[in-house]
């Protein structure tokens, strides 16, 4: 590896000299601070580092990353990253992705990979909406949304991200949101500590086409009682402690503790369980249930790049390592001479 | 092309000496055809023979016993002079049960040699042919010479006290048939033997029982008073060397491992399943103990975003495919083109359109490779013109690929895909390497700066400091490789892209042209048809005829020499798999009259149908 | 619609001209057999219905009825289906599909017709390996196996159809074999009453490329022990009553019944409950548990073509029938004259 | 062109009277220089002028205010005679902003007319252009007439009292921009007032605001002693008729109705969103009280496929995208030609390759469309040739599809998208109807059996009785549809489907030529280059020279009549933004030397460019 004084790097060594082209208050920008300044922690070189995105607004991102990067075609993130952090298991790879781009169009990519394990960090700005092109309904947009694209309300009932990636197989699924920058730190900490794909949903305002989204729970005087913060290994409280959450015959039951009018015990939050139980809490939704945000799941499982590499050791140990000369004239030759 | 001769080993029969012989093996899908086929290939060419072979098996599905649509076949022609195709029809057809009868008779020569399993003529399995008489008896075979055998109650009988099942014993039969033919053609059984030994190495009974319907077939003709004669066919006068036989994906297989092993780069192969490509993945990725990679992926589109993912980290990308997996990376091939990155596009063509006959052959995907994207989207187009072929055409693909920082796409198609051929070995140490240079020096690295003669930009890899850089598919500064939506350096983009690519045809050897430089008639080719080319052209120069041929291994950018070497002759024919695709490229460039020949029939051309339709064009 | 006497159709009515062409022993047969049973009880003409499929073994399916029939290309049928269900509500839609075919280059469309709840019977042959291409590893295939593709093991982790399903929101999931035909026949009526997608797991044996893939639990004697049958209101026990399964902070639990080692109160099954406990179910899996059979989950939510329909007469209310020459000069015009 | 009179309700000032002028409006993104520029249009075209329009916006993402790449304008030019073009270069220029200044200056006409918001001429502005002295001040805007006003502080000073935010001010000053503008044309107010207080009925304050800044530029035009003189263009003498102004989109999106009007089939719109594609899908959607409905698919794929399923039901099926989205559609798209169902694939056109430039036209996905398809894989192929003619162009494909049970692809792109020109409406009753006769007789029903005139085979809706059958994309027989591997009957097949093609020449209308029927040059044209060509062509016809210009909608197959008409001229040019794709295509086919004329700058072709090219051709 490379000689770098990685204790040195800053925030702005990974910022690159492209002027940042996103809306006036676009929830973007908060991301993008976020992860440059969590970057330096990693004590990664710049070099070693890739983003690898779509399209989309989101998708512009890695030209603000001075590190490599890939803006690929809508949906393909997930897929080419693949390839990279195959052939270069050396790379830390992230992967940058809208809810159109990595659920619609690259729904198929973005499934894959997490049932691979394949080791990316997968950032999904979702914003509910198509922002690059202006304004039509994505899979998250809410059945019912008037769009561009559908004048009347859309017909097609959402995705819930944490299900999707959850039901794909994922081992690591998390969710913080732009409003948030602190909490997403150390959501993007977790990320990038994590070995195997790790899913990580940013809710994201887009102020142009689907302002306010998300402000119902994720305004500062919000949070507390609309949304539940998951923390390892302790109880699902929310609302100052005066509410929790516990799970029967499977599902989630909002308990109220303070009056005592719903008592219980508030289950212990455990993101190594088996993955039933962060399907549960994933189905929390405003209005009837607190907005879970943290770490859903966070399960050590066979890495894809782990298991490809020490097969091919153990074809090498097997069959010795290749020879060309060998290969060409093994089976069954003859010779005219 | 038949002389007489005596072999001291089957005194009992007349053994004749012949130049070149057709074998066509047919039966049902688990008569086990492919098998019997490529073991006598195997044998004929450990014999020294030149060979070429052309398997034949039905759509993907196992259709019911003894019907038409299950029918499998596996033709060689081996020769003790240079072969070029498979044969233009069978001299010999073994043929298991009606079904395989009915649907392959018409293509035996007339008086050929007709082998059937007569145990399989029931009145059931003439229903499912769709016979309504019994063929053997009705007279309807009399134009050939038949030979029917019970082969199946003779393997019964053979194998009766191995305490084989009766399955076991039934599936047994076509060792019969193989060893009858290894007789007949005077081949020893040793190799066989040897072989089925090991393939059944954990059912030693079934491996005995195999061997034993081997030698019954081959005692059968020995002494059965059916046969008056037997056949030699020399040992071909090839070039010395070292050769094995060999498919057109396993060449392509092996290309790939040469192409990591001399270019020094890991080769990563994202790919999905397809029929006739699927055995490149196959066979490559029994090759791990190489620096290659297989990555089966979920579709087409990642299969080579996951190509182009690895070419972005400094391997080479390589994917494998056929037309319709094709049509789905488009976009993805796009991208790789703007962001001039080298990668291999692995096309084996199969009868189109869309799923069409996906067993069958074609050439019909040329104007797909070269046309097929959105925009202005150049890229250079080459094919291999024969099974061994592939492994060259392969090498030459990723060097293109590599020096021109482009992906490449590479046609190769069904019927030299599975087809076999003696391949000459190469020597190893001898093959020219092509290991790029990655730039590592920051010093005033721009994204897009190009080399001066290929106008290829520089390859970094991540990883490298101080080069960290981003690419994607918007257009691109000129230079710095930043977002750039200016007109002027869009138009220049463009027509550097195009440069770029017609720049290939710097490095592309000068022509070489099969006959007289100048003349009547020349017939150009390219990809799958070569050898049937070649053959159809020497045998009308040997009557007399003023024509030539020349073949191509790149179709974009053309080579420089074609358009004059079009102009020494009074016409231009082009013989294709397909309506008439490269010809339509060699009008539009050299605005030269140029005819075609054309069959969309799923099958190689046949010698004798170009040279008939070669003959039209000669006064 | 059209005057046929629909009591009299009888099996033979749905069997086509074409000779049925998959290996000998092929579980496909079985299916088929039990879908051309099964339609004459729907009391629908053959005209209107359509199979809609894509490319495998399996996908030949609609050749072999005698009904209106689309083999599509590899991976599409569901959004061909969807396309052909959103123009003709009045047709029945199948869709035929494979474990490659709709999870691998399919998985996109096949998570959002699930989530549109398009109104699709949608049978999954899943024999874990890919049937037509003659034997390489599919998205079900265990980890490990060596397969065509992957001589020394596959090293992508499988999906579980039904997390899949769930995940993306399917308002029917359910799942049988190929083994149990009189089930089979019980789950493709329910999948045909179903409104909105219903999604049925079919295992399906594939004699030549994976025989034998499912024995350990489908095989006769096997399937009281090692499979749970999934009754709407019934308690979940199996192995003949003697043990249970229930679910603790969301995950299942096996009980032990008859020997009192591990007692507990079996759930009682409700396959209308929302998506967890379904969820949790379809996590069992051998040999630790036992391989869930039956209806995982049939809600009523909104149905695709059903929103579409009334939203084109909402619209028709509140414009007027449409009316070309009104639309045309409608807008800002001048006239010249 | 320009000839002195009076307007007696501007005594102040002289008018001039003016044939034809071009404005480019042009400002930030947030500047709302689209909707001041639209406005203008639509009161031009109320005033009876031919007009036709270039918006040019950025890049998809709005950049931060002030900078280049946030740069948005729009060009229109009006004119009392026909117009073909939206201008080749302004003669008045309003510039909002330094940076607005700085990407169009170069464009506009020596001596033009420049109107610049000299409140935005901060230092932070002019930084952020790139300016290092202001170019107000440096002398080097000396070659035009420059007007500098502070409308920022003037819309500010006017609104003052209304009670709006400093934001909202802020942005009305666009039009006060335009109520000078409309002053200056001489144009009334009233109009613009009207839809203002539609536009913001729900917020009474801004409307009323807006059309106070408007009130202001109007009354500061005629009130400062700044402006000299207005003008008057007078209303063009269009054909007699009711017209609307209209872009290309909008124009595709009421074709789609259109089409389900007279065809009588439920039109199904599967699409995904794209620029410059999309809005078709937003203006489709709007007239679901037609027999229409709109599909946003998960992607290109689905988006296609679900077209074909609505097909195979019997609806029309149809897609709208850009070249990125055609390239993943291709699959299906050969499925669709194969079953033989009818659909419609629309290809708004945009630069590539790749993402390429997706705000920008380009002309070169001509060769995608015919041949990007893996196998033989013909369909028909048309383009429209500007904004209204989409319209036109839309029934046409349709009824091609239909007829001849055939995806066609139809070729826009985002110059007559985005443009807008008057349309002179058809009368609806007066659409030729094109209604399909599905089959309903079971008697002798065969899959394939064809129209003996038009190949096509009969399509049957779902539902009917004794019709159930099955199709696929496998090889089909050549009567019955059942799969077939005959290889007789592929052959068959792939020449039958490409007859079929063929066979919709037999119905296309003789060209018409635009000039003499024969010469020394014709000029050969497809697409939305249509109007440039048209106009330099008549202008160089006017010079006397001999040249023609021949337009083509149909570009496969190619009309009848081509090649004879190309036979008469002694040199055949083809103008194409592309590198020559249809050059490539004539020369082919007719083998003659045709040269082209290539622009691949992601803009149109400007007449004056267009014309000195061709020159050069002249003797
Ligand atoms: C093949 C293809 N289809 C469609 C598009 C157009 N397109 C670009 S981005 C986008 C969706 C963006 O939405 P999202 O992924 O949510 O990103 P956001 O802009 O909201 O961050 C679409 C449809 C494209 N670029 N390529
Ligand atoms: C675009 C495309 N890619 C690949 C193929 C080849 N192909 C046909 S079927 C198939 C997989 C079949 O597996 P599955 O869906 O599990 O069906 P099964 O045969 O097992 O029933 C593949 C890879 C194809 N026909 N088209
Ligand atoms: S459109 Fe929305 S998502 Fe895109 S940059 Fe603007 S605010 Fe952000
Ligand atoms: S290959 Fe397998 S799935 Fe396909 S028909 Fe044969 S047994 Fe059935
Ligand atoms: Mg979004
Ligand atoms: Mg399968």
């Amino acid at each position: 590896m490379t000689e770098t004084v990685q204790s040195k790097l800053t925030r702005k060594d990974f910022q690159s000299d492209q002027e940042v082209r996103w809306c006036p208050g676009c929830g973007d920008y908060v991301i993008l601070a976020q992860v440059q300044k969590m970057m330096p922690e990693l004590g990664i070189a710049r070099e070693n580092i890739a983003f690898v995105s779509g399209i989309g607004c989101s998708s512009r991102f890695p030209y603000y990353m001075n590190t490599y990067g890939f803006h690929t075609i809508h949906g393909r993130a997930p897929a080419i990253a693949t390839g990279l952090k195959a052939s270069r298991p050396d790379l830390q790879v992230w992967v940058v992705t809208g809810d159109g781009d990595a659920l619609s169009i690259g729904g198929n990519h973005f499934i894959h990979v997490l049932r691979r394990n394949v080791d990316l960090k997968i950032l999904l700005f979702n914003n509910r909406i198509y922002g690059l092109t202006k304004g039509q309904a994505s899979p998250t947009s809410e059945l019912g949304k008037k769009a561009k694209s559908t004048p009347y309300g859309t017909i097609d009932a959402p995705f819930n991200p944490m299900h999707l990636a959850l039901g794909a197989g994922a081992t690591f699924v998390a969710r913080t949101s732009d409003a948030d920058p602190v909490h997403m730190t150390e959501m993007l900490r977790r990320v990038a500590q994590h070995k195997g794909s790790a899913f990580l949903e940013i809710l994201q305002n887009c102020v142009v086409f689907n302002d306010a989204a998300f402000e119902s729970f994720t305004a500062k005087d919000m949070r507390a009682s609309r949304q539940i913060y998951l923390e390892q290994g302790k109880p699902l409280v929310y609302a100052g402690g005066t509410k929790g959450l516990r799970l029967v015959d499977g599902h989630p039951e909002v308990l109220d503790l303070a009056s005592g009018k719903a008592p219980g015990e508030p289950m212990i939050w455990n993101e190594q369980a088996e993955v039933s139980a962060a399907f549960a809490l994933s189905t929390c939704a405003a209005p009837d249930f607190p907005e879970p945000v943290g770490v859903l799941r966070a399960v050590d499982a066979p890495v894809h790049h782990i298991l490809q590499e020490s097969q091919s050791d153990a074809v090498r140990k097997k069959l010795g390592a290749g020879n060309l000369a060998k290969l060409l004239t093994s089976g069954d030759t003859w010779t005219i001479s | 092309m038949e002389s007489v001769s005596t072999q001291p080993h089957h005194p009992a029969h007349k053994s004749h000496e012949l130049s070149a012989v057709t074998i066509r093996f047919c039966g049902d899908s688990g008569d086990g055809m492919q098998f019997t086929g490529s073991e006598f290939t195997r044998v004929s060419a450990l014999a020294g023979n030149d060979l070429q072979t052309l398997p034949d098996y039905p759509a993907e599905i196992r259709a019911p016993v003894g019907t038409l649509a299950g029918v499998s076949g596996f033709q060689v022609q081996f020769s003790s002079a240079p072969v070029f195709t498979p044969g233009d029809a069978p001299e010999v057809l073994v043929a298991m049960n009606p079904a395989a009868l009915k649907s392959n008779l018409a293509d035996l020569v007339r008086s050929g040699t007709l082998i059937l399993n007569s145990g399989a003529f029931t009145k059931q399995n003439l229903d499912k042919a769709g016979y309504t008489s019994n063929p053997m008896e009705d007279g309807s075979l009399a134009a050939y010479r038949v030979h029917a055998i019970d082969i199946s109650k003779l393997t019964a009988t053979a194998l009766a006290d191995t305490g084989l099942s009766a399955r076991e014993i039934a599936r047994a039969k076509n060792m019969f048939a193989l060893g009858l033919m290894l007789w007949m053609y005077s081949r020893p059984m040793e190799a066989t033997v040897k072989f089925l030994e090991q393939k059944f190495a954990k059912m030693p009974d079934v491996a005995a029982g195999n061997v034993k319907a081997l030698k019954a077939g081959y005692y059968f003709g020995e002494t059965a008073e059916i046969f008056t004669e037997t056949f030699v066919v020399r040992a071909a006068e090839l070039p010395k060397g070292t050769y094995r036989s060999i498919s057109g994906n396993e060449a392509t297989a092996l290309g790939l491992v040469a192409t990591s092993e001399l270019s020094g780069l890991k080769v990563f192969l994202g790919t999905y399943p397809i029929t006739p490509a699927s055995d490149i993945l196959h066979e490559l990725s029994k090759h791990r103990n190489f620096n290659v990679n297989t990555f089966q992926a979920e579709d087409e589109i990642a299969a080579v975003c996951a190509s182009l993912g690895a070419s972005f980290g400094g391997s080479l990308g390589v994917t494998s495919t056929s037309g319709p997996g094709v049509a789905l990376m488009q976009e993805t091939i796009s991208l790789a083109l703007t962001v001039e990155l080298p990668m291999l596009v692995i096309n084996v063509q199969r009868g189109g359109p869309s799923t069409g006959l996906p067993t069958k052959t074609e050439q019909a995907d040329l104007l797909q490779a070269i046309f097929g994207r959105n925009g202005e989207a150049p890229l250079p187009v080459l094919a291999a013109s024969g099974p061994a072929d592939c492994f060259d055409a392969v090498l030459e693909a990723a060097r293109v690929a590599i020096r021109h920082m482009t992906p490449v796409i590479l046609l190769t198609d069904g019927f030299i895909a599975n087809g076999q051929e003696p391949w000459k070995l190469p020597e190893a140490e001898q093959l020219a390497k092509f290991a790029p240079k990655f730039r590592t020096d920051p010093k005033d690295y721009h994204v897009y700066e190009r080399d001066p003669k290929t106008l290829a930009r520089a390859w970094v890899r991540p990883g490298t400091p101080g080069l960290e850089h981003r690419i994607g598919g918007l257009e691109k500064h000129k230079l710095t490789g930043n977002v750039s939506y200016d007109p002027d350096n869009h138009e220049e983009m463009v027509r550097t892209r195009a440069e770029k690519v017609a720049r290939v045809a710097d490095d592309i050897a000068p022509l070489s042209i099969l006959g007289p430089k100048s003349g009547d008639v020349l017939v150009l080719g390219w990809g799958s048809t070569c050898g049937a080319i070649q053959q159809a052209v020497q045998q009308l120069q040997a009557k007399g005829h003023s024509i030539s041929a020349v073949h191509l291994r790149h179709l974009n950018p053309l080579p420089k020499d074609l358009g004059e070497i079009l102009a020494r002759f009074k016409k231009v024919v082009i013989p294709e798999l397909n309506l008439g695709q490269l010809q339509m490229l060699v009008r539009a460039r050299y605005l030269v009259d140029a005819q075609g020949i054309h069959k969309i029939k799923g099958k190689p051309f046949r010698v004798s149908e170009l040279k008939s339709a070669l003959e039209g064009y000669l006064s």
